[in-house]
């Protein structure tokens, strides 16, 4: 049963991952764009959701709300901060120095409009009961299992059907070349941004439901998108999506085996061990060295 | 053969006093160059002559600082996508593909660029596979696993995808064996004969070239020296060539 | 000589602990508006607030800023890291620190110059053990951040629980940054205890384990130290019943210090003053009864004399009742509180 | 009869289902250009990388002076002496052209290079000297990235140059250069052969391939079909028909 | 004032050399380590450990510190010579988290969080030098010394072989580098120098915890790296002192309300590092307009 109950949180949590390293890869599966900020996108769609409950507004207007903040965001820095870097070749590096700054403003400008404390929206949905004999189940899982289906869904279908998803390999690969093919790469990676970012809202709204989000919640998303980009094989959207799954129900699962102050590092450890062991990740193309 | 008024509606792509360059340099300036309507043009020069730069300009994905561009007849300001949009098509130097896509998927972003689907897409395809027989052969491998000839050919089918009015080909021949080159150009000039198609070529290999051009132009350190006809020559291409 | 005194205050003001800096500072500025108001000492005090970034690096900087550029002759501190890295910084430039916030047992001995004004968390525990053998309390599970804090309240429950009858029946320890205890609820569930104890320096991190614990499902008494004060705690719908201990602080006291501080906070700050606050506040008065006594025997202000003049009283009527001071930290009433219906309330 | 430095025997590489090499055995004699020729695709890039070790062989065996070299690793055998070229140059993009260079002339993986001043001086003048003999003189202290096509080309076979070996890989060197650039070419690495380096040169220009090759191993399919002096080769009309299609045929 | 500034320029020196060391890693061999920070710990626990256990000499110190660090950055290697470019990222990543735990949990060799207090002042061959004149000294020698080495280094042949497996692995293979080599010398000739930075850092508090080498310092040593300017001598130095110096110099701006200095402070900080990628991408001392 501890099993049952500890798979169960873990599926939640891994849930979350899933939906920020979804996002987190197909941007940087499109653009090779580090986007260290994709936690900020985290938490501006967190404190929109938030103030606008705050300000009374219905839930469904709250969510449409978050994912046009989140949305801007991403459009925002795509056009403003990595345009011009890549304009004038910024390296790797350059490029996540810059979104390590985007970060940190928007961080401390969440902390001075909204205080620096962790806040949270009630609901009862994140109430579990007894489903059967010592299982614990609250209903907000059941709603992200289903939003993050229907959510995967939507855009897989989109990149397939639309043959943007294409665009999106052939723009990691060469946006140069894309040009000569008479695509916008511009608006390609507008694209891959907006929906990277929209990724992110479900789970925002989800995490300040059950666990509460504050300012500083950003670097954690993005930490484990990173490793779930990573351990799902980069350019990989479904890699990210299961990694990140899999890497939450494992931080959960572990704690069966190891004391709980590893249970964070274990992420970790999987995520090297992927490196040393299997560098294409689990359903990325071999690396080329 | 200068274009006189006369010439003027036939012309497909014309430039009128163009000037481009990079930064601080300009690689040509005012320089004049009309492609008509169903003629393959020979763009020749040495290596840095600006020949590429001049293709770049005209399909839109280098900027100029000065002069027109002329698409049958009107002025515009090209940008990659409005000329994609038009029918242009331009196989860049070098490997024009994209090495994570297959071959198959490499046409397909050629089809989406072109707004070409369902059974236009296929009848498309199943021209450019009978141009290019080889390319069945690869159909499904990753672009990038394939030998530099085989990419080349790679490029310039998904060229031919968009039923290009016109088509802007730079240096097809690098890396290309000779027979394959024929090969090439052979089926590209059949389906311009046939339904009408402006071709830019630039080329190194001048007698290959030559063969299939309808009129000539070198250029020099972003001149043009010198327009003419590959009859001019009879054959004997090293003149030409001395001339650079 | 008759000031400006300068003193420093160094809290995060940034980052994941700035609500604390914010609290601390307010109520460093409220004494010494008070002591303002009352004309107690003769020269004019100068408050420098320097961020610690709640980092030892930050500390540092800060310290070093507080007592090189500014001269700070007596210095605000919390949190126990930053407490750690600035003590030495302090030593040398000869600076009093008085320390309110972080409760760590290994700050007691840091160095002379630095004080505690808040009872260290030992003294809390000390205090709970006793009210848990009355209620029957038995099983206790731990959930604890390894630092010296928690590692105090962990071994001070090991040892004290069983002389009531007790035991700890399971302990979590957990990173300070760990946001999502779903397993470790998993688990609780399974352990059965009568109680679990919350031990972490970090105060969000609190608030979620509470609300995590009871949105799985938990309906066991939680407990937890005086850092429950905090509003992001004190306010949480899930944080009802939680039962805390904290330094004594009657809020309804008629001490007149005490009543002062109470009102002032009120309409200052328009919410419940907090112990943290008290103690800070406290920390500032302090510093007046010290600097009053120097100005009155005709001594300068420094951080020597400000010591030695600590050291000499030894007690002071401060908001909430009589402080002794000696081995580096205070003696303070102590009580437990539980919250009901969003109120804290003093239950011992 | 000329001295055999390098042979491989019965090399063969597959890709997947794919036999891109298959049984290839072939001699490069000491001061004999052997230029590989054949259709794209037919495996030529692919046997320099299994000579170097950037690929590992499915079968067969690759011998320096009679000595197998199977297996090694790339940096072992170009510092036993051959030396390569890349149909994507592979320049060190953000080195200056004299870095580029002299990089190729220090061998030792180490903190530093044996043979104290009097080595780093007549490296020094190796450098110079294979800029020279390329005409990269002037260019020296540009970066690689800002040279243009044809410089690119020169730089990366002055690389080459400077290192010394006296086996040279060379993976379409002359592709797309003009007539002039191609004949300074030509006439470089005449010279080399001249001073008893071996060749084996990848090329499609007939004019090159003519121009310099004493040998012609010809591919397809991964199979060497024929390997002669040119004038046999480029007359047996099987290969024509491969290479040059009918109209070429007189040619 | 001057103690102050002392202490400020003490930190900036060591920050440097801390600095100047990941860039040879990611602006030479094109390493690219977010992991340094657990290696500046690893460089200061053991300096620390030593200064309390046996004698507080800088010197032998700062030896033990780099040598423990150069030695441990062996198991950076590893992935590096496997992976490159944002799998190595992802690499370093992992180490810096797995680290920073194991450091939390070795309470024997690191005191846990709560950290190693009451690091002895620093002593040079029996000499107290922990001044704060004295000890910005002697950091500015381990500098000079640093910069020294890293600069003959990079001149070398050794450096041109690094930068050639930056710019072109393959490439290098073929004209006979030994690239797993290359990358495991220079890792260690970075991690080695940055243990001495470490170990200066330690002397330096007093006192170490695990908070001192946590991701946002191996963030923090990088954005040094890359807003000074990558792959120069120069560099790091501007990035360390233009980092550590900006946020001292905030604080002096009035009329904040003291509940807020930190938040705007931040807040300008971080808006600076992302204009300064934007207007000035290849950093200060880089070279401007270059591709
Ligand atoms: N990206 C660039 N930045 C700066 N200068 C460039 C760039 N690309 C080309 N040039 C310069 O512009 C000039 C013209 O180059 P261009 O590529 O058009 O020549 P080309 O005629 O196509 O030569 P080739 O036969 O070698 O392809 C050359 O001097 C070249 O060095
Ligand atoms: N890494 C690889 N993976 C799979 N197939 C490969 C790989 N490299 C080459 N091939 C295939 O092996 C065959 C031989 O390729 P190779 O590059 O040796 O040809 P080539 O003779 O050099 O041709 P070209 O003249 O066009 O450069 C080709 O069919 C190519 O597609
Ligand atoms: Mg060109
Ligand atoms: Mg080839």
């Amino acid at each position: 049963m501890l099993f049952l109950q500890l798979l169960a949180s873990g599926i939640q949590t891994g849930i979350l991952y899933a939906l920020t390293a979804a996002g987190f890869a197909l941007i940087f599966g499109a653009t090779k764009i580090f986007h260290v900020a994709h936690g900020a996108t985290f938490v501006i769609a967190g404190y929109a959701f938030y103030e606008c409950i705050q300000l009374g507004m219905w839930w469904p207007w709250a969510t449409l709300v978050s994912f046009v903040m989140a949305i801007l965001a991403g459009i925002l820095m795509a056009v403003f901060i990595y345009r011009p870097i890549q304009r004038s070749e910024g390296s790797f590096f350059t490029v996540f120095v810059a979104a390590f700054g985007v970060s940190i403003a928007v961080q401390s400008l969440i902390q001075y409009f909204f205080g620096r404390g962790s806040v949270t929206v009630s609901s009862s949905l994140t109430m579990a009961s007894e489903v059967i004999e010592g299982l614990y189940l609250a209903p907000i899982l059941a709603v992200a299992i289903g939003v993050s289906i229907v959510l995967f869904s939507l855009v897989v279908l989109f990149l397939e059907k639309k043959n943007a998803g294409l665009g999106l390999r052939a723009l990691s690969e060469n946006p140069g070349l894309l040009e000569a093919f008479g695509l916008n790469a511009k608006n390609l990676t507008v694209l891959a941004f907006v929906i990277g970012s929209a990724l992110v809202v479900p789970a925002a709204i989800l995490t300040s439901i059950s666990i509460g989000i504050q300012p500083s919640s950003g670097s954690k998303v993005m930490l484990i998108s990173l490793a779930a980009t990573i351990v799902g094989g980069i350019g990989s959207l479904k890699g990210a999506a299961l990694a990140g799954l899999l890497l939450g129900i494992i931080e959960n699962l572990v704690i069966t085996v190891v004391d709980t102050q590893w249970s964070e590092a274990v992420s970790f450890f999987i995520l090297f061990a992927f490196i040393m062991f299997r560098p294409s990740g689990m359903f990325g193309a071999p690396v080329k060295r | 053969m200068a274009a006189n008024a006369a010439d003027r509606p036939e012309s497909a792509l014309e430039a009128q006093n163009l000037s481009a360059g990079y930064d601080d340099h300009n690689v040509f300036e005012n320089i004049n160059l009309d492609l008509k309507k169903n003629e393959i043009l020979c763009l020749i020069g040495h290596n840095g002559a600006g020949k590429s730069t001049l293709l770049k300009v005209l399909f839109g994905l280098q900027p100029y600082s000065a002069g027109n561009v002329l698409l049958n007849g009107q002025k515009i300001v090209p940008s990659p996508s409005d000329m994609a949009g038009h029918g242009i098509s331009y196989v860049p130097e070098g490997r024009g593909v994209f090495p994570g896509l297959t071959v198959k998927e490499n046409f397909a972003l050629a089809l989406w660029s072109a707004k070409m689907t369902g059974t236009v897409a296929d009848e498309r395809i199943e021209e450019v596979l009978g141009i290019l027989p080889k390319l069945k052969d690869f159909w499904t491998r990753r672009a990038g696993q394939l030998s530099g000839g085989q990419q080349q050919m790679v490029s310039i089918g998904r060229a031919m995808l968009c039923k290009p009015s016109i088509l802007l080909l730079d240096e097809p021949s690098i890396g290309l064996a000779p027979k394959l080159f024929q090969d090439l150009l052979e089926p590209i000039r059949a389906v311009q004969k046939q339904r009408g198609m402006s071709i830019l070529l630039v080329e190194q290999q001048v007698g290959e070239a030559l063969n299939v051009s309808d009129r000539v132009v070198v250029m020099k350190s972003g001149e043009i020296i010198y327009r003419g006809v590959p009859a001019d020559f009879e054959g004997d291409h090293t003149k030409l060539m001395e001339m650079f | 000589q008759s000031g400006p005194y300068v003193v420093g205050t160094l809290f995060p003001m940034s980052g994941a602990n700035a609500e604390a800096g914010g609290i601390y500072t307010n109520a460093v500025q409220l004494a010494f508006d008070h002591i303002k108001e009352d004309n107690l000492l003769k020269g004019n005090v100068e408050i420098k607030s320097a961020d610690s970034l709640g980092t030892p690096q930050g500390g540092a900087i800060g310290m070093s800023r507080l007592t090189s550029v500014d001269k700070a002759v007596y210095t605000l501190v919390g949190f126990t890291g930053v407490s750690k890295a600035a003590a030495p910084i302090g030593q040398r430039a000869k600076t009093m620190m008085i320390n309110g916030g972080a409760v760590g047992p290994d700050l007691a001995s840091l160095s002379p110059y630095f004080w505690n004004i808040i009872p260290l968390a030992n003294q809390e525990v000390k205090f709970l053990i006793p009210w848990l053998g009355e209620q029957n309390i038995k099983k206790i599970s731990v959930i604890y951040v390894d630092d010296a804090l928690g590692q105090g309240i962990f071994q001070e429950l090991k040892t004290g629980l069983p002389t009531n009858g007790g035991s700890v029946t399971s302990a979590y320890s957990v990173p300070p940054d760990l946001q999502q205890f779903s397993s470790i609820i998993a688990r609780l569930r399974n352990d059965q205890p009568d109680a679990i104890y919350i031990a972490s320096p970090n105060i969000s991190q609190i608030g979620h384990i509470i609300k995590q614990v009871r949105d799985g499902g938990i309906k066991q008494q939680l407990l937890t130290y005086g850092a429950a004060n905090f509003p992001s705690i004190s306010k949480l719908p899930e944080s009802e019943g939680l039962i805390f201990t904290s330094q004594g602080a009657d809020w309804k006291s008629d001490q007149p210090i005490m009543k002062r501080f109470v009102d002032s906070w009120r309409e200052k700050f328009k919410t419940e003053p907090t112990t943290y606050g008290l103690n800070y506040y406290n920390g500032g008065l302090l510093f007046g009864y010290l600097a009053k006594g120097l100005e009155d025997a005709g001594k300068p202000v420094t951080g020597d004399t400000l010591v030695e003049e600590l050291k000499r009283v030894g007690k002071f009527e401060l908001a909430g009742g009589e402080a002794t001071f000696h081995d580096g930290t205070v003696t303070a009433a102590m009580q437990i509180n539980k919250i009901i219906n969003g109120i804290t309330e003093k239950i011992k | 009869m000329s001295n055999v430095l390098l042979s491989i025997r019965g090399l063969s590489k597959n890709f997947g289902g794919l036999a891109a090499v298959q049984s290839v055995d072939m001699d490069l004699q000491e001061g004999v250009v052997t230029a590989l020729a054949g259709p794209n695709g037919a495996g030529k890039t692919t046997i320099f990388n299994l000579m170097t070790g950037n690929l590992v062989a499915s079968a067969g065996d690759v011998l320096l002076h009679g000595k197998s070299i199977i297996g090694k690793k790339p940096y072992r055998i170009a510092q036993m002496g051959i030396a390569r070229s890349f149909q994507d140059l592979r320049l060190f993009t953000h080195m200056s052209v004299r870095d580029n260079v002299l990089v190729a002339l220090e061998p030792e993986s180490w903190f530093w290079q044996p043979g104290g001043k009097a080595a780093w001086h007549k490296r020094l003048e190796g450098v110079e000297k294979a800029l020279e003999r390329t005409g990269l003189s002037a260019m020296a202290d540009k970066r690689a990235v800002d040279l243009s096509y044809a410089e690119t080309k020169f730089l990366s076979l002055a690389r080459i140059l400077a290192t010394g070996s006296k086996i040279w890989l060379l993976d379409e060197p002359a592709s797309g250069l003009d007539l002039h650039s191609r004949n300074r070419f030509i006439n470089i690495l005449r010279e080399a052969t001249a001073e008893g380096v071996t060749i084996c040169l990848i090329e499609h220009n007939l004019d090159v391939m003519t121009q310099l090759a004493d040998r012609i191993a010809f591919l397809d399919q991964g199979k060497k079909l024929a390997e002669d002096v040119p004038d046999k080769v480029l007359r047996d009309p099987e290969l024509i028909a491969i290479y040059f299609g009918k109209s070429q045929s007189g040619n | 004032m001057i103690n102050y500034i002392l202490n400020l320029l003490t930190l900036a020196t060591i920050y440097s050399i801390a600095a100047a060391s990941l860039n040879v890693l990611v602006g030479y061999a094109g390493i690219f380590s977010i992991a340094h920070a657990i290696f500046f710990g690893l460089g200061a626990y053991a300096g620390a450990q030593f200064a309390l256990l046996i004698v507080p000499d800088v010197l032998l110190a700062s030896l033990i510190g780099a040598v423990v660090s150069g030695a441990l950055s062996l198991l950076l290697a590893l992935p590096a010579l496997r992976v490159r470019g944002e799998y190595f990222v992802a690499a370093g990543l992992g180490l810096q988290m797995v680290g920073i735990t194991i450091f939390s949990e070795a309470h024997s060799l690191t005191g846990g969080h709560g950290g190693l207090v009451g690091i002895p002042p620093a002593t040079l061959f029996g000499f107290d030098v922990s001044s704060p004149g004295a000890f910005l000294t002697v950091c500015l020698v381990a500098l000079l010394i640093s910069l020294a080495v890293i600069r003959t280094l990079m001149r070398s042949s050794f450096g041109r072989a690094l930068m050639s497996i930056r710019d072109n692995e393959s490439a290098a293979e073929s004209f006979g580098k030994n690239v797993p080599l290359l990358k495991t010398l220079a890792m260690v000739v970075g991690c080695a120098i940055v243990g001495v930075a470490g170990t200066l850092f330690a002397f330096n508090l007093a006192f170490i915890n695990v908070e001192s080498f946590t991701l946002e310092q191996s963030i923090l040593m990088l954005a040094m790296v890359v807003i000074g300017g990558v792959g120069t001598l120069s560099g790091p130095l501007i990035g360390a002192v233009f980092l550590l110096i900006l946020p001292a110099i905030l604080t002096f701006i009035p009329f904040i309300p003291p509940t807020e200095i930190g938040t705007v402070q931040q807040f300008i900080y971080g808006s600076l590092m992302a204009l300064l990628m934007i207007f000035k991408p290849s950093g200060i001392a880089g070279k401007t307009g270059g591709k």
